[in-house]
Formats: C-alpha cells, sequence, structure tokens
C-alpha cells in the first residue's frame, strides 16, 4: 500500500516538495503558537504569583 | 455563542479543552484524506500532480476564510469594543499569512508541470490568493509599524474592515480580468466537476484543514491573553 | 460662502503650494514612465504593446506618493483638532481633502496620461479613453490612498507604509482601467469595463471618509 | 448654546495607565475654573476629553443649554473653542488667510477676525506669512480666533505659556470679557490666571487625597 503511495511516477520532483513546504509551514505555525503559549503562560503566572506575594 | 466567549475567563475555559480536540481532529481528517489522495489512481489528464490539489485548494480556501475571520474579528473588536476580539484579529493575521504562503508555493509546484510556468496568470484563484497575502501584509505591516498598541490595533482594524469590503470586488475583478484575456477559464480544477475519487480526499483535507486552522487560532489567542495579561501585570508592577 | 466652500478652497491652497503638489506628482510620472524605454529598450513594437499598460500602473504609483502628507501636517502641527471641532464632522472633511487632492494632483495627472502613454507608443485615438480612465482611477487613488494616509497617521511613518497598505486595495481600479483601454484599444467592448471603474471609484468615495474619520480620531486620541 | 458643563465620575486611562478617577466638575455660565495638578495628571487629557478627542473610559461629559441636555456632537462642534500647545496654524500660508479661514470655520466672520486681529495688534503682521511669525505672535493670533468666532464653551491648555507681561494683560481681559459675557473657560495652568476663577485639582493632590471637584 505505502510502495503505491510513494510512487508517484515523474512529477514527483513537485509533488514532495509541495508536501514538504506544507509540512514546513504548518510546523512552523504549530511550534511558533505553542511556544508563544508557553512562554506567555509561563510569564503571566509568575507575575501573578509576584503580585500576591 | 459568540457573546459568550467575549468574556476572557469563559474563553480561556473553552479554549482549553477545544484547541487541542480540533488539532487532533484536523490532523485525523488530512491524514486519512492525504492518504485517500495518494492512492487515487493517476488523474488521465494532470497524471500524478493532481496530488498537490489536495494541499493546494484547501490551504487557498482557509486563507480566505482567514482573512474574513480578521475581518469579523475587527468588526466586533471596532464596533463592540470586545478586547478579545481584538486578540483574536491579532492573533489570526500571521496564520493567515502563512497559509496564503502554502498556497501560494502549492500552486506554484502545480502549475509547473502543468502549465510549463512556474507562476501562472491565468488561474484566478492563485491570483486572489496573492492579493490576499498582500492584503495580510499590509495589515501586519500597519500593525508593527505602530508603537502604541491600542491604536494600532484600532488603526489595523479600521484597515481589516476595508480590506474585507474590497475582498469580494478583488475576487470578482480578478476572475473577471482573467475571464476576459483568457476567453475560457483555463482551470477547472477544484471544481464539482471532479471525479469522485478525487473529490472526497479533496474534502476530507479541507475539512481537516480548517479545524487545524480553528485549534492554531484558538491558541495563538490563548497566548495573546496571557501575553496581555503578563504586560499589564508587569505594567502595574513598575507603577506601583 | 458655506463651510463646505471655505473649507475646499483652504485644503486646495495647502494641496497646490505654489504648483508644488501638481509638479511633483507629474514630475514623478513623466520620471518613472522613462525608465521603461531605457530599460526595455527603444524598439516601438515592444514599448507600444506595454505603453498604456505600465501608465497605467505609474499612475497609480505617482497618485499615492503625493498624498502621505495630506493629514499628516494638519495632524501635527494641530490643525486637524480645529478641524474636529468644526461643523462638518471629520468624515466630510476627509472626504473635501481627498477630492481637492483629486483635484491638484489626480486632474494633471490624467492630463499627462494620454500624453505619456502616446510617448511611450501608445496610438493617439486612445488618448481620449486614457484620460477618462486615469481621471475616475485617480478618484479612487486619491480615496483609497487617503485612507491608507489617514491609517498611517498613528505611525509617524507615512511614505511607503501607505503605498504597502494601499497598493492591494488598488486591484480592482487597476484591472478595470487597464481593461477599459486595452478593448479601447483592440475595438473590443470597453464601457463595461469604464462603467465598473466608475462604479469602484464612486464606491470609494461613497465609503472611504468613514474608515479615514475614523482612522483620524483614532490617531487624535 | 452650552450654559452648563456637566463632568461626572470621569475616569481617563492612557494605554494601560488610569490618570484619575471619580472626577466631578461644573461649571455654569459666567463662570472660568483653572485646572491645577502636577505634570502628567491629566489636566491635557481631561481637556482633549472634554474636546471629545479622547473617549472617556468611565464617567460622562454632558452639556446643556437652559437644563436641557445638548448632544456632545452638537455642542463640541457648534460651541466649543479649544487652544492646545499647538496652534493649527499653517506656516506655509499668510496670518490673514489662517485666521480668516480658522474664524470662518468656526462660526465667524472675516469682519470679526479683523477686529480681532485689530483688537490683539496683529493688523501688521497680517500680510506676512506665519513662518516669520515668534511663538507669542502665532499664539496671538490663535487667541484672535476666540474672540472673531463667539462660542461658549473655552478649552485652553496653559494659554499663557508664550505671551509676554503685556500680551498676558490683554488676554486677561478678553477671559474677563467672554466671563462676563456668560461665557465658560476650562484652562490648564501652571501659572495663575489674570481673572478670578476657582480651581480644580486633576490627579491626586500633594497629599495623596482624590481628585476633588467643587
Amino acid at each position: 500500500m505505502i510502495d503505491h503511495a510513494l510512487s508517484v511516477g515523474k512529477y514527483a520532483a513537485f509533488i514532495w516538495p509541495a508536501y514538504g513546504a506544507s509540512a514546513v509551514g504548518f510546523a512552523w505555525m504549530i511550534v511558533d503558537t505553542l511556544a508563544r503559549a508557553r512562554r506567555w503562560r509561563r510569564k503571566a503566572d509568575s507575575l501573578e504569583k509576584h503580585k500576591e506575594s | 455563542m459568540f457573546a459568550a466567549l467575549a468574556n476572557p475567563a469563559r474563553f480561556m475555559a473553552f479554549s482549553r479543552w477545544a484547541a487541542p480536540i480540533l488539532g487532533v481532529l484536523g490532523a485525523g481528517l488530512v491524514g486519512y484524506g492525504l492518504w485517500l489522495g495518494l492512492n487515487a489512481p493517476p488523474d488521465y489528464q494532470q497524471g500524478e500532480t493532481v496530488k498537490i490539489m489536495f494541499i493546494h485548494v484547501p490551504a487557498a480556501w482557509v486563507s480566505m476564510m482567514a482573512y474574513a475571520c480578521l475581518g469579523g474579528a475587527s468588526f466586533f473588536s471596532l464596533v463592540f469594543r470586545h478586547a478579545l476580539a481584538d486578540a483574536a484579529a491579532r492573533a489570526v493575521a500571521p496564520l493567515g499569512a502563512i497559509f496564503t504562503g502554502i498556497a501560494l508555493v502549492t500552486g506554484m509546484l502545480w502549475g509547473r508541470p502543468m502549465w510549463g510556468a512556474w507562476w501562472v496568470w491565468g488561474d484566478a484563484r492563485l491570483v486572489s490568493v496573492l492579493v490576499l497575502f498582500l492584503l495580510f501584509l499590509g495589515y501586519m505591516a500597519l500593525r508593527a509599524s505602530i508603537d502604541d498598541e491600542a491604536k494600532g490595533a484600532r488603526a489595523a482594524e479600521i484597515l481589516a474592515l476595508v480590506g474585507l469590503i474590497n475582498l469580494p470586488i478583488i475576487k470578482y475583478s480578478v476572475e473577471w480580468w482573467n475571464t476576459l484575456h483568457q476567453g475560457e477559464s483555463v482551470m477547472r480544477a477544484g471544481g464539482s466537476a471532479l471525479a469522485p475519487v478525487y473529490l472526497t480526499p479533496l474534502l476530507l483535507t479541507g475539512a481537516g484543514y480548517s479545524l487545524a486552522f480553528g485549534a492554531l487560532w484558538l491558541a495563538r489567542i490563548r497566548a495573546e491573553v496571557w501575553r496581555r495579561r503578563a504586560t499589564s501585570l508587569a505594567l502595574r508592577a513598575a507603577l506601583a | 460662502m458655506s463651510v463646505v466652500m471655505v473649507l475646499l478652497r483652504r485644503e486646495l491652497s495647502l494641496a497646490w503650494a505654489r504648483g508644488g503638489g501638481a509638479l511633483l506628482a507629474v514630475g514623478f510620472f513623466v520620471a518613472a514612465a522613462v525608465m521603461l524605454p531605457l530599460s526595455l529598450g527603444p524598439t516601438p513594437a515592444r514599448l507600444a504593446g506595454v505603453s498604456s499598460g505600465v501608465t497605467w500602473v505609474v499612475l497609480s504609483l505617482a497618485s499615492l506618493l503625493s498624498l502621505d502628507r495630506m493629514f499628516e501636517r494638519d495632524f501635527e502641527d494641530g490643525a486637524l483638532d480645529l478641524l474636529a471641532l468644526g461643523p462638518l464632522p471629520l468624515e466630510i472633511v476627509s472626504a473635501i481633502k481627498c477630492f481637492a487632492q483629486w483635484t491638484v494632483s489626480g486632474a494633471p495627472l490624467a492630463l499627462a496620461a494620454p500624453v505619456v502613454a502616446i510617448g511611450l507608443g501608445a496610438r493617439m485615438t486612445v488618448a481620449p479613453m486614457i484620460f477618462a480612465a486615469a481621471a475616475l482611477g485617480g478618484l479612487a487613488f486619491a480615496f483609497l490612498g487617503g485612507t491608507g494616509a489617514a491609517l498611517a497617521l498613528a505611525s509617524r511613518r507615512g511614505g511607503v507604509l501607505i503605498a504597502v497598505v494601499v497598493l492591494p486595495l488598488l486591484t480592482p481600479p487597476v484591472i478595470f482601467g487597464g481593461a477599459a483601454i486595452a478593448n479601447f484599444n483592440e475595438g473590443l467592448p470597453w464601457v463595461g469595463a469604464l462603467s465598473l471603474l466608475a462604479a469602484y471609484a464612486l464606491g470609494c468615495v461613497a465609503l472611504t471618509p468613514f474608515a479615514m474619520a475614523g482612522a483620524c480620531r483614532n490617531a487624535q486620541s | 448654546m452650552i450654559e452648563t458643563l456637566k463632568i461626572e465620575g470621569l475616569a481617563l486611562q492612557r494605554g494601560e495607565r488610569i490618570l484619575f478617577r471619580q472626577l466631578d466638575l461644573r461649571a455654569q455660565a459666567g463662570e472660568a475654573v483653572a485646572l491645577v495638578g502636577s505634570n502628567g495628571a491629566g489636566k491635557t487629557s481631561l481637556l482633549r476629553a472634554v474636546a471629545g478627542f479622547i473617549r472617556p473610559a468611565e464617567g460622562r461629559i454632558l452639556f446643556e443649554d437652559k437644563d436641557q441636555a445638548v448632544p456632545a456632537d452638537d455642542a463640541r462642534r457648534l460651541g466649543c473653542h479649544m487652544l492646545g500647545h499647538q496652534d493649527g496654524l499653517k506656516t506655509g500660508r499668510s496670518a490673514r488667510d489662517e485666521l480668516i479661514f480658522q474664524a470662518r470655520w468656526t462660526g465667524g466672520t472675516a469682519a470679526l477676525a479683523l477686529a480681532a486681529a485689530e483688537r490683539l495688534g496683529l493688523t501688521r503682521l497680517l500680510d506676512l506669512e506665519v513662518r516669520v511669525l515668534s511663538a507669542g505672535q502665532r499664539r496671538r493670533l490663535a487667541l484672535a480666533r476666540l474672540i472673531a468666532s463667539p462660542r461658549p464653551l473655552w478649552l485652553l491648555d496653559e494659554p499663557l505659556a508664550p505671551l509676554d507681561t503685556a500680551s498676558r494683560a490683554l488676554f486677561g481681559t478678553l477671559m474677563a470679557e467672554h466671563v462676563a459675557g456668560g461665557g465658560i473657560i476650562l484652562a490648564a495652568v501652571h501659572d495663575p490666571l489674570p481673572i478670578p476663577v476657582r480651581t480644580a485639582r486633576v490627579g491626586a493632590a500633594p497629599s495623596g487625597a482624590e481628585a476633588v471637584g467643587p
């Protein structure tokens, strides 16, 4: 099953880069979003604790 | 429903579980759609390159949706002054730009083998996505160039609304321009005339992309809410 | 004299500023158009083909570059506050400012456009259409450009920012205007394109003042 | 047009910073109110809020004429003069053109403008470009607009700053005439105004007490 999916004939030079580019785009979005969320969450929580103390 | 989410605490509680679920569902749909699509027989006309369509058309579709979300969030923030709506607008712009970028790159990689040119001016949808990319760029440039956050947000919201009103007109003018110079439309891909063996994977990846976009957007809004909370706490601490 | 005329006369005299306004716009327009033969080579056939299209593009850039001082000067010297406390709402004030901008630099550009196009090899008979399209398109460029100028007020960095913000929005008028000229040139029906251009320009005149007023109030606050 | 200015429970915010809260102030026709407070306390912002440029974070600003509420937009666009740090004069145009435009734009006439210029000793300067005028002369040109077009509410932001002593005395009489004629003056000041005023503190008093409106 997998080999059929991978044998995309002579246009492979275009199909895989297209999938690659999409993967890179998604990867960047996911990583940046999660990193940003974690960073600001940690900062907000630490400031919250600091304020209460 | 949206008014209920306007209150940050309720939104954070809702998005806490909604974002991961949307993400997983989206990934699943995309995975299944691609698995189906990749196993489909090569198209008699486009050969294997039809397999790029499964990731190009959804990306173009989601980038249009992203701009509509940007316009909608800006409208709610401008008219009803929801602080959360502005966070949503600010959060969606980079996502929209990336999705448009993906749509453009995959569009070019699809056009090259099919029409022999990296950039196909004949494809009205591709040109509309390009203009959309410029609209996102303009939005982010305006927002980045204004130091005062409140003023920057307001100016960017007005621009997003002007852009939203123009979006259908731009799309129409590009398609009108396309038919003008091409006579008949060059590329009917993605239309309903598509064979079901390609249509189902396309619909699956389309739905998957949309859910993934929703998950990413919710997550970025959460990050934005925390960022604003952190900056105001830091400021208050400094001023106290 | 009605207060609209009072403001219009002031805006015209400011925009005209001893001929500066029009001179700058037309000067840039001609200079940029000259770049074309220098870059593409003198062969008439090649130039003629692109002449009206390039004229149209350079025209939109010329109208953009000559308006970043439209709101910024009033904002910096406090005149915008005075205008906001006048009998007319900011929406009408912004519309009058853009109309003055169109009159002072849009009209001369529309007059120069046929000359430049013919200079680049367009046929003589296309001149009236180029003028009509340039005049109508200029109206859209003035009002959309004014919106960009007002939005950029809060950023203190007009010029290029306005172009980046506004150019994508110019897609419809550029397409309609270019098509009207091209169709007229090839004897194809051009009324449709020109009426779409006119409709879009009038749409801008009607809608953008609200965005401009909102942007000015945002910058003032 | 405007007989009473009522400010109730006003709070103003600049970005994240709350300038002041719960500011109550009432000004009747024939009254001059001097706003005092440390720098950055929000005096200018208060004037700009009354002029409608800044949106109140809390509270309301009301205009009344013969005990009937006047819509804020009309009151501001027809009954309010604002004199900020900048005079709003276009340097490239002649003093005459600018003065006549400002007078006509705010409801006065060219004749009133020229009479005002006469009164403020600006007549021989009228044909010069604003660019060549001194700061004091420009401020007098802006003051000429106040008396050229009759508007009841004057919002002045440190009006005396660039004026010399002679002009300050002259402006004092003009303010007195305005107040005597039933006008209202709300002025943010550092040095005291040359007319009897009621003072209202904006922002925390040195002793830290909350803003207290009379």
